[in-house]
């Protein structure tokens, strides 16, 4: 079997004497849909920003199809093919729409310079507006992104993150706020994507629908650690997961 | 009856502003004297304010205005830096220009243009020279001053003085313009213990200076040139400018010279403050461009070069030039001058300094 | 040993006068968001309300100060806020801190025009008497702008930590929008800031220019130093204010006395860089917490 | 209790809401649905007083409360809770509850209320003197809906709770709402999460284009074919 | 705006730059000169602090670099043309080094940095006389000379600086539609998102600040044959705030807005002079008076007139689709 896509050894990190993840490992293997969930605080965004490089864990590893990430900053890294959401919402509030857009994949589009002397949306238009519409945001595709309704900037949010095409996308929340149908949209594209890509996604959510129905297999973290990991079936019927974080 | 443009270009506003108000103010009596007086060849005089901030590229370009506006002469600036740039202008024009500026350099650029109403730094520390080996018979001595093109003109020529008079420089102390803790610079003297400063400041730097040194009780004598016994700076500094001893080219206190007293009485009516040697300068030009002009008989800025250079007016025929006055073929003025004390509070002139 | 001593306690009473400046800078920052690019103008003013009144109005100069203070409040405080602050704030920082450098402006040529543009002899309200520590001088007055520093730090941390005036007051500058749908009265709290802001620069205006002397530009490096001193000891903390304005006072004398005049005034901003570099918060800052 | 007559309104220029009327009855729950973007959040502001209406009535009990400001909105028993995050990033998290309660003169009472609402919500007792920046998506939610129970309101209204909270605590947070409507409180709520919202509610309201579609009981709209296939994920359009 | 009223405002406003200084005196044709140069060097902060969001408040010291070299060079003879370019090349090296900082430290810390930057660099002029002249400056340097086109004179010197300007302008005109331009606005608004979406974010702050710095180096370089004199006190923190000033006044992130806010800067205390001694006071309290009114500056006061005169209601954009609920 080739080296997973992702592979995370004995990731550490505290905040001032709060351990936020206290040593998780995990593999993701290539066209998997991980489910990352857990009880608030538990540490899975956390876990994100460690491995992504916007955080500098205190301890462990990340390897991206076996090679050692941890180091790298968070653009080349994305240069790899690996894209994110936030959990929070991250558009670029006085940029458009389109631009957004635009700019989450110019950065995978020819040479620095080559960017400078040539067309001024690096050819991206098209792409950027197949998108826009599959997220029916058509008619607000020249409006700023920062006036935006909550949900209309969490669509724009994974927009930005399918757009480069990457290999592993993590995505936080994306399913907050996001009405059921669009939801539904977004929970199709993601399938497809991955059946025709074999893009690997690792999913944060709270929606347990959404992720169950979604996922091929799923963590849970509590505490900053993993207390179960399996099937979607096997982790709605695990006692421990249903106290610390289902509910009854 | 006609009117003459007189154009006054200064430092109204920015660091430079006391100098420059100053400046005007004696300009503005002056004119209204010279009006009352008939004008200038029997034409009423206008004078046409611009203030430079204190910025050159501005002075520069105030000064093309002033001469774009029709000014037969300009009055200013004062700060040496403006001066520098903007008296280039006033020489492409062929428009004479009186300047309140002391740095040597001024005179130094073959401009026949340009003209003093005060002796450069490079004619006035040397007058004091005689002091510091005569009079005081030091060996030893330090310099204070502040690190602008002013100060940095008078410390140059003082250090270079001493050296021909054979007197060690053991404190050299450099200070910001508008600095206001000189708390440092007067430890530094202090522990050097020279046996007299040179003080080279502006008016509040001085001030300042002065009761820095008392807090911490310099006791060597403190000298300088014109600003350190100033009126104004009595004023700000108190009983800590009780001693200092200052040259002085021209100074409102000899009042027992008669137009001396007679301007400073006037001034004193209009503007309610006391005049500074800058509003003298001002005076002083604002007259001299009447006198000059008169002599040659008409306003031509060439005719007018000529006669300047080597000029010496007598305070008997001329009064209001105030002291007998001489300027070089460089522009330089010369004239005697006087040494002055702060006593009780008061600047009392303790001798004369002949031309030199 | 003594002119060692001369100089740091000369730096600390320097400083003192800056970190009284500073507090300024940075309590309308905890409770604005925003840099008052006139607060070294604000502190000259004061002085001039005071001049005016003894001078044109012949009042005593206790009586003088309370003019002083009342007027500055008035006219830093409430038309400040009610002209400038008020209408400008909710478009951003960067546009109040360019009005605010064109207020400095105003005010400064204000005094020049109206009153005059030579520096002016200002009375201590403290005796000036010279103490003399074990060869080195300090004045009465000095020790007094020390202590009260101090004090004003003292008091406005526990006003703005300790009251919930105070912590409405920051929760205005943090978060307006979530302050006003609490029911925070958003417009009262920025009224107080700048009342206690001004109220602050006239007691800074008046301990400092008897050392000064009154004179229009005064605000230019003041209030340059103190910025740089409120940020050094970290924008947002109060006694970072003190902190930095100490050490600047201190700095600048050893550098002007031991190492060199002529760039007296650049050895401590590249200290003060190489501090802010390697702790980007400032001395006493906090950091402001998770960005992601 | 409350009641919209024909409010128009929006932001600038641009006119959102085009039309909105509907009336909410004391002590019930109303969920209010509809895709993203159809102008729920901002009925909500226009409710209290932080949108430009321009033409239309608010009236609570009867009276008009038009373009009143969000401190009067509070003076009159109506309190809100926003979408996303808002909280005061660097005050403790104690203080931003005691922000809570701000208004009521009757601080004891708040206090008291902060140790009750802590006991609900346990994170908010361990965490209480961090600063609010710090705490996960999640807990600054719960530190959110639990600053709004710090009052006794008339009326709430809260703007998706559940986004970001764990399932465990979004039934928490719904069984408060439905505790406090037995006390008499009313409840405005937008949910995505529209199947269990609705399920708890005594009301719901469709919103569509800035303008109401349907208003109903919950159990109806939930029945509503139109309703599952258009709002509630029935039904997976063609995809772009 | 119609598409075709763009180019035509355009050609407009170069036919105007280019009639205005035609039978005007000296001084004016200097001012407007000025004018042309300080846009250049707020075309630069623009782009640093307008587009990149990095504050600079050092712009001023890059004026200096560039004014300085360029006059050392051409007083030992070189010509402007081979001077400036030198001069332009030492404020890019120097634009990335001021940049290191801003990877570290943001918003006010950041201002503190550039702010020292500009004191040590008026320090270094001043104090360093041997290579400076010290506080005395540098004085007479020429005006360049293309054999048929010499610039000695007042108005072929602006002609001159018009031309220098409207080239520069070009190529910001490049950079910012160009994807940096994208990139530069995303840095403002959001580093961390950006770094996540491949923007080199080190890279762009960094020439953010170089960019923005040779602007002000080709400012300085204009500025040196124009006033023929340079000393340190014409490149200090207030010079950088002056600047400054204009990027805001005009509009930040606006690419018209420097023109404005350096005309503003400029021409305002000009046509004020006739007050005599209040002009600063009125000049200032104008420019408050503006902040307070059109907050975006001065750029957003034809939209502003607009939305006062033809109040105008849109309906949203997603009501022509129709809805899908009847
Ligand atoms: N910058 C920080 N400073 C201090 N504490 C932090 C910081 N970032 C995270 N924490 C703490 O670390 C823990 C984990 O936070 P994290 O955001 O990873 O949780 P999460 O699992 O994503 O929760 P949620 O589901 O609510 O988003 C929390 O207790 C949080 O308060
Ligand atoms: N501040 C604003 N400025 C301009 N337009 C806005 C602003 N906020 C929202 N809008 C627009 O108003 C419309 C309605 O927004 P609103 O936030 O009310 O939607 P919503 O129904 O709450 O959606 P969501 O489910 O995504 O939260 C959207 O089309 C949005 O683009
Ligand atoms: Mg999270
Ligand atoms: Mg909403």
């Amino acid at each position: 079997m080739s080296a997973p896509v992702l592979s995370v050894r004995n990731i550490e990190k505290s905040f001032g004497g709060i351990q936020a993840v206290r040593g998780v490992s995990f593999d993701v293997h290539k066209g998997e849909i991980l489910g990352l969930i857990g009880p608030n605080g538990s540490g899975k965004s956390t876990l994100f920003n460690c491995i992504l490089g916007q955080l500098a864990p205190d301890a462990g590893e990340v390897h991206v199809t076996g090679r050692n990430v941890s180091k790298m900053r968070a653009s080349d890294l994305n240069k790899l093919g690996v894209g994110r959401t936030f959990q929070q919402l991250s558009v670029f509030p006085k940029m458009t729409v389109l631009d957004n857009i635009i700019l989450a994949g110019q950065e995978h589009h020819g040479t620095m310079l080559s960017r400078l002397f040539g067309p001024s949306d690096a050819g991206l238009t098209q792409q950027a507006e197949q998108l826009i519409s599959f997220f029916r945001l058509t008619h607000l595709r020249d409006t700023l992104a920062g006036s935006l309704s909550y949900g209309q900037q969490k669509l724009v949010d994974a927009a930005m993150a399918l757009m480069a095409g990457p290999s592993l996308v993590l995505l936080d929340e994306p399913a907050g706020g996001v009405n059921l149908t669009m939801l539904a949209n977004l929970k199709e594209r993601l399938v497809t994507y991955n059946a025709e890509h074999g893009t690997t996604f690792v999913v944060i959510e709270h929606n347990m629908e959404f992720v169950m129905s979604l996922c091929t297999r799923i963590i849970v973290l509590a505490e900053g650690h993993i207390i179960a990991e399996g099937k979607p079936e096997e982790i709605r019927a695990n006692q421990t997961v249903i106290d610390a974080y289902l509910g009854g | 009856q006609e009117t003459m443009k007189l154009g006054m270009v200064a430092e109204l506003s920015g660091p430079g502003a006391p100098a420059g108000t100053n400046w005007r103010d004696g300009i503005k009596i002056a004119v209204e004297e010279i009006n009352a007086d008939g004008g200038i060849l029997q034409n009423k005089v206008e004078l046409i304010e611009y203030d430079t901030q204190t910025d050159p590229q501005v002075s520069r370009a105030l000064v093309q205005k002033a001469i774009d506006e029709g000014a037969f002469a300009i009055l200013g600036t004062i700060y040496s830096g403006s001066t520098m740039v903007n008296m280039l202008v006033a020489q492409q024009n062929s428009t004479p220009q009186f300047v309140g500026s002391e740095a040597p350099s001024i005179v130094e650029k073959g401009n026949p243009f340009v003209y003093r109403t005060s002796s450069g730094a490079q004619k006035g520390v040397p007058a004091l020279t005689a002091y510091f080996t005569d009079t005081l018979k030091a060996k030893k001595v330090g310099v204070a001053w502040v690190n602008n093109e002013f100060g940095k003109g008078g410390r140059d020529v003082f250090v270079e003085e001493m050296k021909k008079a054979g007197i060690e420089v053991i404190a050299d102390v450099a200070s910001e313009q508008a600095q206001t803790d000189y708390a440092a610079d007067v430890s530094k003297l202090k522990e050097a213990n020279p046996e007299a400063v040179f003080v080279y400041m502006n008016q509040e730097e001085s001030a300042r200076f002065l009761i820095e040194a008392k807090k911490q009780a310099l006791p060597m004598p403190l000298i300088g040139e014109v600003t350190l016994t100033e009126a104004k700076v009595i004023e700000l500094a108190g009983a800590a400018a009780e001693g200092a001893i200052a040259h002085v080219g021209v100074t409102a206190t000899a009042t027992d010279v008669p137009g001396i007293g007679d301007f400073a009485k006037k001034f004193e009516e209009t503007f309610k403050r006391k005049p500074t040697h800058d509003a003298i300068k001002g005076y002083v030009g604002a007259w001299t461009t009447k006198y000059v002009t008169e002599l040659v008989g008409k306003a031509d800025g060439e005719a007018f070069a000529e006669k300047m250079h080597g000029l010496c007016l007598k305070a008997a025929d001329y009064p209001k030039i105030l002291l007998d006055t001489c300027w070089d073929e460089n522009g330089e003025m010369s004239r005697p001058s006087f040494m002055v004390q702060v006593k009780d509070g008061a600047p009392v002139v303790i001798g004369t300094v002949p031309a030199n | 040993m003594s002119q060692l001593l001369q100089v740091l306690l000369s730096g600390l009473a320097t400083g003192s006068i800056y970190a009284l400046v500073a507090i300024g800078f940075t309590l309308v920052w905890q409770a604005a968001q925003t840099v008052n690019f006139a607060q070294g103008e604000f502190v000259m003013l004061p002085a001039f309300f005071v001049l005016v009144a003894m001078g044109y109005f012949g009042l005593p100069f206790l009586p003088a100060l309370l003019v002083g203070l009342v007027l500055s409040v008035l006219v830093l405080g409430v038309l400040f806020k009610k002209l400038i602050a008020e209408p400008i704030l909710p478009h951003g920082g960067i546009t109040l801190i360019i009005a605010t450098m064109a207020l400095g402006i105003f005010l400064k040529e204000s005094v020049k025009e109206f009153y005059s543009a030579e520096a002016q002899p200002f009375p201590s309200m403290f005796p000036n008497d010279p103490i003399d520590i074990f060869g080195a001088v300090v004045s009465l007055q000095d020790l007094f702008n020390l202590a009260i520093s101090l004090g004003v730090v003292v008091l406005l941390t526990l006003f703005l930590n300790r009251t919930r005036t105070g912590r409405c007051m920051q929760a205005t500058a943090q978060n307006p929008a979530v302050a006003e749908i609490l029911g925070v009265d958003v417009k009262r709290m920025i009224l107080y800031t700048f009342l206690i802001n001004a109220a602050l620069a006239a007691l800074a205006s008046f301990l400092i220019t008897p050392v000064y002397l009154a004179k229009f530009s005064n605000g230019e490096t003041l209030g340059l130093i103190a910025f740089i001193a409120a940020i050094v000891g970290g924008f947002n903390q109060i006694r970072g204010a003190l902190v930095g304005g100490l050490l600047i006072g201190v700095l600048d004398n050893l550098t002007a006395t031991y190492v060199t005049a002529q760039y007296r005034a650049a050895l401590p901003l590249v200290l003060l860089i190489v501090i802010i570099m390697l702790r980007p918060q400032g001395l006493m800052g906090t950091s402001e917490g998770r960005s992601v | 209790m409350l009641e919209l007559k024909d409010v128009h309104g929006g932001y600038g220029k641009i006119t959102i809401l085009n039309g909105v009327s509907f009336s909410v009855p004391k002590a019930s729950i109303t969920t209010v649905i509809g895709p993203n973007g159809a102008g729920k959040s901002t009925v909500f502001k226009a409710i209290f007083g932080l949108l430009n209406i321009q033409s239309g009535q608010i009236l609570l009990d009867g009276k008009d409360v038009t373009r009143q400001k969000p401190r009067q909105m509070i003076a009159h028993g109506v309190t809100y809770v926003p979408q996303g995050r808002n909280v005061v990033p660097q005050l403790s998290v104690y203080h931003n509850l005691e922000l809570g309660g701000i208004t009521s003169p009757d601080q004891a009472r708040v206090r008291e209320r902060i140790e009750k609402v802590m006991d609900q919500f346990p994170m908010l007792r361990e965490f209480r003197n961090r600063k609010a920046i710090e705490l996960s998506g999640g807990q600054q939610k719960q530190l959110e809906v639990a600053r709004a129970l710090l009052l006794d309101p008339k009326l709430i209204l809260i703007d998706e709770p559940s986004i970001g909270l764990s399932p465990n605590l979004v039934q928490e947070v719904f069984q408060t709402l439905m505790r406090l409507r037995d006390n008499g409180v009313t409840i405005l709520m937008v949910e995505q999460n529209a199947k269990a919202a609705l399920a708890m509610s005594d009301y719901g309201l469709v919103l569509e284009l800035g303008q109401t579609r349907m208003h109903d009981r919950a159990e109806t709209l939930l029945g509503d074919p139109r309703v599952g296939q258009l709002f509630l994920g029935g039904h997976v359009e063609g995809i772009a | 705006m119609k598409r075709w009223l763009r180019p035509l405002l355009l050609v407009l406003l170069l036919a105007l730059a280019i009639i205005a200084p035609l039978g005007q005196g000296n001084y004016i044709v200097y001012t407007l000169t000025s004018w042309l140069i300080f846009s250049i060097a707020a075309m630069g902060l623009n782009l640093t602090l307008g587009y990149a969001g990095q504050i600079s408040l050092a712009q001023a010291s890059f004026m200096a670099i560039g004014a300085y070299t360029t006059a050392l060079l051409t007083l030992a003879g070189w010509h402007w043309v081979l001077a400036m370019p030198l001069g332009l090349i030492l404020c890019f090296a120097v634009g990335l080094l001021l940049g290191y900082p801003a990877l570290r430290v943001k918003g006010h810390f950041l201002a503190f940095v550039t702010l020292a930057f500009n004191t040590l660099v008026f320090l270094i002029l001043r104090n360093e006389e041997w290579l400076t002249g010290g506080s005395y400056g540098l004085v007479g340097m020429p005006r360049p000379d293309f054999g048929l086109f010499s610039t000695m004179k007042q108005l072929p010197f602006y002609y001159f600086t018009l031309g220098i300007t409207v080239i520069a302008s070009l190529v910001m005109w490049g950079i910012v539609r160009s994807p940096w331009g994208r990139a530069f606005k995303a840095l403002r608004e959001n580093p961390v998102r950006a770094e996540s979406l491949g923007v080199d974010t080190r890279r762009i702050t960094l020439l953010a600040f170089a960019i923005g710095s040779v602007y002000g180096g080709l400012a300085g370089a204009l500025i040196t044959p124009l006033v023929q004199f340079i000393e340190p006190g014409s490149f200090g923190v207030g010079h950088s705030l002056r600047i400054l000033l204009m990027v805001v006044v005009g509009g930040a992130g606006y690419f018209f807005g420097p023109f404005l806010g350096a005309g503003v800067v400029i021409m305002l205390p000009e046509m004020l002079r006739f007050t005599a001694g209040y002009y600063l006071i009125i000049y200032s309290a104008l420019v408050i008076v503006m902040l307070v009114f059109v907050p975006s500056g001065l750029i957003g006061i034809g939209g502003r007139l607009r939305e006062k005169f033809r109040p105008r209601r849109e309906v949203r954009a997603d009501m022509r689709e129709g809805a899908r609920l009847q």
